[in-house]
Formats: C-alpha cells, structure tokens, sequence
C-alpha cells in the first residue's frame, strides 16, 4: 500500500464515521427513520475491503452505508435515501437497508440475513460463464453463517469452483445474541474449511484488511476457486439505532473502542507513511465537508410524488 | 397493561405450571426479545427452556416441531413476519401435516409466533403480512389478535392446545395500552364484536380494527348510519356464524385490511359473504387492503400504500353515497 | 405434440437465439428432468447452461436471481410445488421485491417454474397447489398454464421478459396432447374462452379447465342452459376485462379450482366478482375447491378431496336448481 | 455381535429384500401406488443401523420400509399402508414415504429431503432436556447433505451438544444426478468435522454398520456430543419405482451389485457363525411367510371410510 491509497483509505474511513454520527444525528432529528445500523467500529474492514476488491461485483447487508460509499456512491446520495428522498440512490424506496447502485457493481443492501449469499453465488456463476476476469465479494455478519442459505452456498460454489470471497464480519454478536450462544465455536471460517481456502484477519487493521482481501482476490483469479475471510471486528454502537446495548459491559465496550479502526489507522499514517498533522487535518476537513453537504443535499431533496408508488414495480405494466 | 406485557404474562404463567413448555427464537433470551414479549423468562427458566436460537428460522421452526414429538410444549418465536417465509417448508409440509399424515399419531401441541405488518419505515423486506399465506393452510389453527384481554388467553389457550398454532402479532400493538380479565373464560374462535350497530358491518382484525374504530365516527356522520365493527381474532377457523347474524342485521359487509389487496386474507371473508350472504346483501362488499405495491421506505409512500383512518373514512363513505347506504 | 415437450421447445428455441438463457435444477441435466421438460437440453447447450443442482431448493431461486443481476436469463425448475416452500424467501423477498426497492435499478428478468397439485397418491408434501400464495405478491407475474398453444407461447413470453415470472405447471398435464400454432401472436395475460356460452360462467384454470370441460354437458342438460368456460390463463395479473363482459352476459360466475377452498386462489375472483359485478349477478356466485384437509395417499379420499369431473357437475346443478338457473 | 443377533438381523435383511420385491410386485399390479422408494441393496444399513441404535428416536426419510420393520412395526401394517388400507400404520393417509409408530419411537417418512432432521434436532433436545439417556438418530442420503436443513441442524446439535447420530446413506445419487455434480467431494461425513466426530463405514457390511452405530451411540452417551456417520451404499434399483433407472451403466450396476450385502452377510453366517444352510434356508422361508402374510392381510384389509377425510385434521375440531 502506498502513501496515497493509504491517505484515500483513511479519507474514506473518516468519512465513512462522520457519515455515520451524521446518520444517527438526523435519525434522532426523525428525518432517517427504520431500521439504521451503523458501522461506527468497523470502517476498517469496510473500506479495506472495498478498496482491495476493486473490481468485479460486491454484494452486502444492511450494514452499508461506508461500503457503499467507499464504492463511490455518493455520499449525499446515500444520505438522501436515508431521508427517503426522491434523489436518494434507490429513489427514497429503500432506505438504509436497501442501497443499489449497479453501475458500480454495488448491490448492497439486504435486509434477510444471508439472504443475499446465494444471490452473489449465482452473480459469480454468470461471471464465470461470462468468462469475466472480475469475481464477486459476499460480506456477512458472523450471525448469518448459521443459516442454511450461507451453507449451501459454501457448497455450491466449491462444487463450481466459483470465483467468490466470502467476507464474514465477525463482531460476535447477532443483535443482542453473543455468538457463543449459536455456533458452537467463534472462528467461523471452520464451516468453510471443508470446501475452500480461508484466511483470517484483524479487521480493525486497515491495511491488513486491504492485504488479505487482495491475497484472496488473487487466489481466486488463479483458479482456486471460492475464498472465505473471516475478518475479526467490533461495532461500537448497538446493533441498530434504536438498541440500548445494554447487554455489553462497560468494560467489554472499552475494550472494543481501545482498538478505534481510526485511530489506529491515523497512528499508521502519522508514523509510517510520515503523514504530517496537517495533512490528516485536511482531508478529515474535506470529510467534514463532504458530510455536511450530504445532510445538506438531502434535506433539499425532495419526496418521491405520489405515482412513484406504483413504479418499478414491473419493467412493463401489463 | 402493555401488549407485550399480557403476551408475556400469559407466557409466564404457562411455563411455570408446566416445565414442558419452552420457547425459542432469536434473541429471546438474555436480550428479552426484539419486542420484549419474552424479557425476564430466561432468568426465571434458565437458558434450556428459553432458548436464544441462530438466525435460522427454518430450524427454529423445524426444531419445535420436533421438541413437540419428543413430548414439549414448544412455543417459536420469529423476529418479524417476512423471515417466517423461510420456514414456510417446515410450517406447511411438517407443522400442518404431520397430525393428519400419521392418522393422529403424532400430535404437535406448538406454538408459532411472530409480528408482521407495516410498522414505520422498516421497508420491503420487514413489512409485509402473512396471513392469507397461513390461514389457507388445512392443519393449522391462526389466530391473530387485537385486543388484549384476548391476547393474554388466546394465547394462553394456544399454548395449552394439543393442535398447532400460529399467532400473528402485529409490531404497532406492542405497546398498546388495556385491561385483562384474567378471571374470564374465552373461546378463542369466537370473533368479536367491537361495536354494534345497524347498517353496515366492518370486519377486520389485528391492527386495522383500531384504525376502523377511528374511521367510525366519521362514516357515522357523513353516512348518517351505524356501523358494526367485528374483530375476527381466529383467522382460521373463521366465526362465520358471528358475521352471518351481523349481515342479517346490516345486509352490508366490508372487510378491512392491510395486506395486499389482490389475494388479501379478506378475499376469503368476501367470498364467503358473496357466496352464502348474497340474498341478504343491500349493497356489493367492499373491500379494503392495501396497494399491490413492495412496502416503500419513504414514509408518504409507505403510509400511502396501506388503509389508514381518513382513506378508510374515505373510501367507506365513497362507497357508501354510491351505493344508497 | 405433448405439453412437456411443447415447453422444452420454447425453452430449446430461446436457448438457441440468445445464450444468456440458462436453466437450473434437480436433475435437469443428463436425466433431462423429473418431468422430462428438460429433454435433450444439457446435450446441446452443455453443462454450464443446464445446471445440475444440489437438493437446494432456496439456492435455487437464490442463484437464479443472482443470475439475472450478473446479466443472464435463468429459467429455474423447482421439481414439485411443495419443495418451493423451501425457496419462499428468495421468491418472495428478493426475486419479487429488488426491482421496486432498488427503484427500478435492478431488473430481474427469470422464470421460476414447477409442476404442483394432486397427481396419483403422492400423498400430502407433494400434492399441494401454491398459486393463491405467489399470485398475491406484488413484484411477480404468474401464469398457470392449460393449453399446449398457450403453454408454448407464455412460456416463451416469460423467459424473454424482463420480469420475474413465476409459471406454474401441473404434474397431470404433461402428457397431454394437442397443436401449437407457432406463427400465433399470443397476448399471456388474456383469458382464454374455451367454450362460449349464455347462462354461466365457469372461471378455472390449470388442469381443473379440463374437468370443468367434462362436466359441461351434464350441466347443460341438466339445467338447460349453456356455460361459458373462461381458462384464466394468467393469475397476475388477472384478466379481469374479459370475465366482466362474460359475466355481463351471463349474470352468473362459477370459480372452480382444485386447492383447499378455504383462502384459495379463487376467493380473490369470486371477491372481485361481488365486488365489482354485483348488480349484474342473477345468482350468487359458486365456489369449488378441494377440502380443507391435507392430501390423503388413499386414493379414494384423495378423490374425494378434489373437484372432479362428477362432483363439479353435482355441485353446480345442485347450485344451479338452487337459484332458479 | 452374536449368532443370535446375526440370525435375527439376517432374517430382518432377508424380510426386508422380500417385502421390497412384494411391494414391487403389488405396485406393478396396481395394489401400491404413489412413489415407491425401494431400499433393495442397502439392507445391511437400514437394519444393522436399526438394530444397532435399540432404543433411542428414530427418523428416516421415504425410503424406510426396511427400518420400519427393523425397528419392529408389523410387517402387515407396513404393507397395508402401501396399500392405502385402513390397517395401515398410518390408516392409509400416509402411503409409502409417511410411515409412523411413536410407540416404537419411530418416526419414519419424510418426503421433504432434508426436512426431518430438523425435527429430530428438536427431539434431541427435548431428550437432553429430560434427561432421558437414549439420543436420536436421524438417517437421511447424500443427496440432502447439500439442503440449508441439514447444515443448520450440524451447527446447532453441535453448539447444544445433543445427543444426536446423523447417519448419512451414501449411495452417491440424487435421484439420476451423481453426487459430482452437487457436491465438492464424495465424502459427505467432512461436512459435519468442523463440527462432531465423524465415523464412516461400508455400509454393505451389515456387521460393520452395527458396530459403527454402537461406536457413535456410546459417544453419544459418553458426552461427546453428536457424532456424524456416513455409510457407504448403493441401491439396486431406480429411485423409485417409476424411475428406470437408465443413467447408471450396465458395468456401474454389475459393480453395485456384486456388492450385494445380503450375499455377503450370508456367507459370513456360514463361515463365521457357522450357520448351517438348512438354519438359513428356515430363516427366508420364515421370511417368506411373513412377507406372505403381509399381502394377504393388506389385501383383505378395508378401505378407510369417507368419514376419515375429515378426521386428525386437528385434535379438537372447534
Ligand atoms: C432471516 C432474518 N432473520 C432475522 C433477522 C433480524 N436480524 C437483523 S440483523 C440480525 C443480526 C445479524 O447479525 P450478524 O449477521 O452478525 O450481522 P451484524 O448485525 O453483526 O453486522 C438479525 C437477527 C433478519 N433480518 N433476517
Ligand atoms: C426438498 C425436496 N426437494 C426435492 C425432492 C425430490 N426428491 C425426492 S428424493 C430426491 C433425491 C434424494 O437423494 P438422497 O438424499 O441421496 O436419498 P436417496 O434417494 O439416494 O436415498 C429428490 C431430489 C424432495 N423430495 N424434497
Ligand atoms: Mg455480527
Ligand atoms: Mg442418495
């Protein structure tokens, strides 16, 4: 990694946080509304992720305004559909747990856990006939690898050979359900074990994120087939907005924020890329920036009309 | 008492006169529920008969039925209405059927339970409602429910029942506020009447009964007439014979819900009206539901897409002034 | 030519002229299908177009959706009716919702396909009939398909479009025989009118089109009069032009089908009938269905659970004598 | 195993053979109808694993005449089931593939593949929770080790420790479709080691299937958790018997059936119990008898009334 995709990484991880205080500031304000999960704690693995699968199709959850963004989605396109504005990416209609954007190959947004495994499974057999050099990248939560869609997708693409990364975000925790609970060991990787490559990695670690992700993308250009990551992270704040996080300690939450993706990441740039403070400064500003403009675009958006109802729900009415 | 609360009470009681009865679901234990019906029976019950379960309805529905073979009295809860969909194989081609299959054999004293419809701003894929799906299934008993004092003993009796239950709760009851009556004995298939009158009869359940209340007053005045609003609270047995008294009464019958309009659970009510009520009818059914439309986040659309009071004012009256009420 | 191998031929000519078409399923490869619809295809288009699956049936939807988001045109086979329960989730909150939730970003076009109904004693978890479920999602289009001619055209039709199309077969039609005109220009969303007629109108579709075809005559005799026999053809959208001005003739409707009765498909008809044609009805309107009973093996209760050439002819004779036809 | 028990389970195996080809037969005349799944060929498995596993639930799937007999449902009862007969096991509603005997923990007859394991994870349960000392066994093919069921129920046996044999019948197809075109690997018993111990076994052997199912049920008892066994079969016949059958080769059958385990279970009575052949030949007559019986009685026995329809609908009519 060089100096200026490490100084784009953490721009998009800044931005990627503001973003999200923004978020949960205008939830509160009651102009988002829903469901809104925040990836506060997980910007690392998010944009590193994104960054090192440049190419190729990138299929994710609920979770994913930062990966969205870091896919460039436009931040005050993301926000307007937070506010469910006509000029948000999906028109206002999804919300945050439903971001599209398939000229960038983005197809973010499902809000059925693992729902969307088999979809990319079956997006890397179309690239796979298509002969496309670019595979597909999954990202879960460690909540979704006890589900029979996430199973048989290890299967099917093992059996294929399907140029696929599994990412699993493991954060410990399903909501308010420690992981403990429903698998019976916290490594998830060993379910993949059986029928590809894993690798493992501390996903508060920016540029180890980025390596591994690109580790696994060449192994599966080479012909290796599927590849599973499993990335270890920590979400800061509950599992939505509107949860307590009541069941996580004080000191089981400090413990989570000692490893702040952003700080540590900052400390990389500052130390290792030789970064000046005055560099950081200017590109948290432009994240600033940019946020503010967001929220800004958003509110001026305006609502959907009421014939929007009944778009898109067919290409062709009958 | 809240919603959730008389649920919970019911549930409660149930498990501390008989340890055969456990429940599962996501997050039902340390957590309480994501919407706080279970919260204190985990540490009442202790962690094997409050089960925090994987995100895997399939099983979660697959397992109680199988804990109800092994001889317990299960009682699954689902976190919303859409993920039961993924359990459809083990609801319909188990639950439903393993009684009948076996010549009554095997008995599967369970519960099913979730909360579905549209709450606010939870979008396509955490809105929707399946009852029409569920209550056309022969072998299950569904119950969806309104009023409280009826939630605490529907499900109650639900629980206690050698047959398999579903029990839709709707996600904007939970903390509706009311009274209990514990000392009552009440027959859970049995719909009820919310308000009497004279001249037309509104049939509904779960949440639209509280929205067809609120419209009432306003169909009264403008309509110059008097409605008879009936819970149906037993989706499946329907009370038919509550609503053929009501319709001799009234010789109008409208059904009000917030599903889907096109294949809604109140096409099976209006059918029935059609097909046995017809001689007694003054005026064509009506039917109410929502638009055939995906559930929008955006709050006009998604408001827009479903009956609320002033379209269920709106639309009665319409219908009303057309057709000579 | 047969029914099975006029949808093969559709499948095999759109193959030919556009290789983004692919197919999926249990043994659709070298077996060449459960039913035989797949004959011959894994041979000429190879293994990466006619895709043997694992016993997957949510993969199966769910690949098939990732499929046409990654730019092909997946046709994918569910071998029975009752494992699609398995693939609800993805037919329900995918395959029917991501065009609308992404605003019209993400288009879909795919056909789920699977046979259904009561064949010859397989008993209660492959018997059963799911249109009353799928055709009330918005998000999907559904044929169900009677005639060779049609089946041959609709099918085609919905592996050309752009939209998610759910196409429902029945296990006992595959081997019927009859013409396909293949210069026809066949609109998939009409009604077809098998038979004209004066004095009832019969709705049905699927296999019960045939039944309802042989119990015409005792009808007629029976009750000097003469039926109209519509083949819905379509069950979303629902040609509703063409049954109103049949009704209007007929001033009566008869929906026959062969699902349990309760919250079948046909309610939503014989809702919209009451609806909307109410002051044109002479008679109310009649509804055949099966039982409210899971499917018995035996094959006399299985018979007995279903409308059936004799019983739909008693059934509407004893209606017809009833209301004065 | 002694002779004792090798005779009884030789008379099972033969039984079983003879009932098969009776229910053949009476298909052939139209006395069964349906789908009729034949277990001729996996013999060895169905009673070495029934009589192996005494007490304890048991669930199977369709192909489960051979463990309802083994496990000690009539003969009669079986067969007039098959016949739709109002004797039947399960009073003619359930046929061939819906066989039930809670009396004898036998709850057989699932036609959803992959959908009883589930239910017997549920069982297994409820055993643990009761304390009671005998697991569940729960038999099932290859072909539903690829189906999210089965890998959800891996994960959640293992997380609760139940008692719970999974016994996969590998017979290496799906109906006509080979198991290399569905799965990574023909060893299905790796999918479940990241999870439980693993025991495999030639599952034409019918001592080697008793003895492995003793081994996996005293881990059981002993604490370990589920245990996975895959046994290794092959069916004579078509998948059922409206199957022709037609996509194994003449060679792939000769090989499958030199196998035969009756055969090989035969020759081991007589060289290693030192059976005489007049002892054996007592043993299939007996067999005969029983098989003969069994059509008699299914033959005689009555239609269920009309009434039946409408009953075990529910428990309580309301
Ligand atoms: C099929 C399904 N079941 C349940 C839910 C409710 N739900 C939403 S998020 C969630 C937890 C998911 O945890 P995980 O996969 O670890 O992702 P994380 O939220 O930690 O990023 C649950 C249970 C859902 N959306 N879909
Ligand atoms: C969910 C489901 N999908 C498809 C089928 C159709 N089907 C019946 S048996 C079978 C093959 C099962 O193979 P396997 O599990 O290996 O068992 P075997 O028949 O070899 O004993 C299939 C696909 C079914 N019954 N259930
Ligand atoms: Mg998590
Ligand atoms: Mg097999």
């Amino acid at each position: 990694m060089n100096k200026l995709l490490a100084e784009e990484m953490y721009y998009l991880m800044t931005l990627g946080r503001k973003f999200e205080y923004a978020a949960k500031e205008n939830y509160m304000k009651g102009n988002v509304s829903g469901f809104l999960h925040l990836d506060i704690g997980q910007e690392a693995l998010s944009v590193g992720a994104i960054k090192a699968f440049e190419k190729g199709d990138v299929f994710a959850t609920y979770r994913e305004h930062v990966m969205a963004i870091a896919r460039g989605l436009e931040p005050k396109a993301v926000m307007a559909e937070l506010f469910g504005k006509v000029n948000g990416v999906s028109g206002g209609k999804g919300g945050s747990m439903h971001l599209f954007e398939p000229s960038r190959f983005f197809y973010g947004g499902d809000a059925i856990v693992g729902g969307h495994i088999p979809n990319a499974v079956g997006c890397a057999y179309a690239r796979n006939l298509q002969g496309s050099e670019d595979g597909v990248m999954v990202i879960f939560g460690d909540g979704a690898t006890n589900g029979g869609a996430f199973f048989e997708s290890l299967n099917i693409a093992a059996t294929h050979k399907l140029p696929l990364l599994f990412l699993c975000e493991n954060n410990e925790y399903a909501i308010g359900t420690n992981i403990k609970y429903t698998a019976p060991f916290r490594e998830q990787a060993k379910k993949a074990e059986p029928y590809m490559m894993t690798l493992s990695v501390d996903g508060m670690k920016a540029e180890a994120v980025y390596e591994t992700i690109k580790e696994a993308q060449k192994l599966i250009e080479d012909g290796h087939g599927p590849v599973f990551v499993e990335a270890f992270t920590c979400r800061f704040e509950g599992h939505s907005v509107s949860d307590s996080n009541s069941y996580r300690s004080t000191q089981e939450m400090k413990h989570c924020k000692a490893k702040d993706p952003l700080v540590h990441f900052k400390k990389e740039l500052l130390e290792r890329w030789m970064c000046s403070d005055k560099e950081l400064e200017k590109i948290e500003k432009k994240a600033q920036t940019m946020v503010d403009e967001a929220v800004v675009f958003a509110e001026n958006s305006e609502e959907p009309n009421a014939a929007a109802l009944f778009e898109h729900v067919f290409t062709e009415e009958v | 008492m809240l919603y959730r609360e008389a649920l919970n009470k019911a549930l409660d009681e149930v498990m501390e006169i008989d340890d055969t009865v456990v429940t599962l679901g996501e997050d039902v234990g340390l957590y309480g529920g994501a919407f706080r019906v279970t919260e204190g029976l985990v540490e009442k019950y202790g962690e094997k008969r409050v089960i925090d379960t994987p995100i895997a309805e399939l099983s979660i529905v697959g397992n109680a039925v199988g804990m109800a073979i092994g001889g317990l009295r299960p009682v699954a809860e689902i976190m919303t209405g859409n993920f039961s969909l993924l359990a459809f194989d083990q609801i319909i081609n188990h639950m439903a059927k393993l009684h009948y299959m076996s010549n009554g054999k095997i008995t599967l004293p369970m519960v099913v339970r979730f909360p579905q419809g549209v709450s606010k701003q939870l979008a396509a894929q955490h809105s929707e409602s399946y009852e029409q799906m569920l209550s056309s299934v022969p072998g299950l008993k569904v119950l969806s429910v309104n009023d409280i004092n009826y939630a605490y003993h529907a499900f109650k009796y639900a629980i206690l029942s050698n047959d398999p239950f579903v029990f839709i709760e709707h996600e904007l009851l939970y903390n509706k506020k009311g009274e209990v009556n514990f000392a009552q004995q009440l027959d859970p298939f049995k719909a009820r009447i919310v308000k009497e009158g004279e001249n037309i009869t509104i049939i509904s359940y779960l949440k639209m009964v509280d929205d067809v209340m609120q419209s009432v007053s306003a169909i009264e005045s403008a309509l110059n007439c008097s409605c008879e609003v009936i819970d149906l609270c037993s989706l499946n047995p329907i009370d038919y014979d509550t609503l053929a008294i009501s319709i001799k009464k009234t010789s109008r019958a409208i059904m009000v819900e917030e599903d889907h309009k096109t294949g809604g659970f109140g096409s099976q009510v209006i059918a029935w009206v059609a097909e046995e009520m017809f001689y007694t009818l003054d005026a064509p059914p009506l039917r109410l539901g929502g638009t055939d439309t995906p559930i929008a986040y955006n709050r006009t659309l998604e408001l827009a897409s479903i009956p609320t009071p002033d379209s269920i004012a709106q639309d009665i009256i319409a219908w009303g002034k057309k057709n000579d009420v």
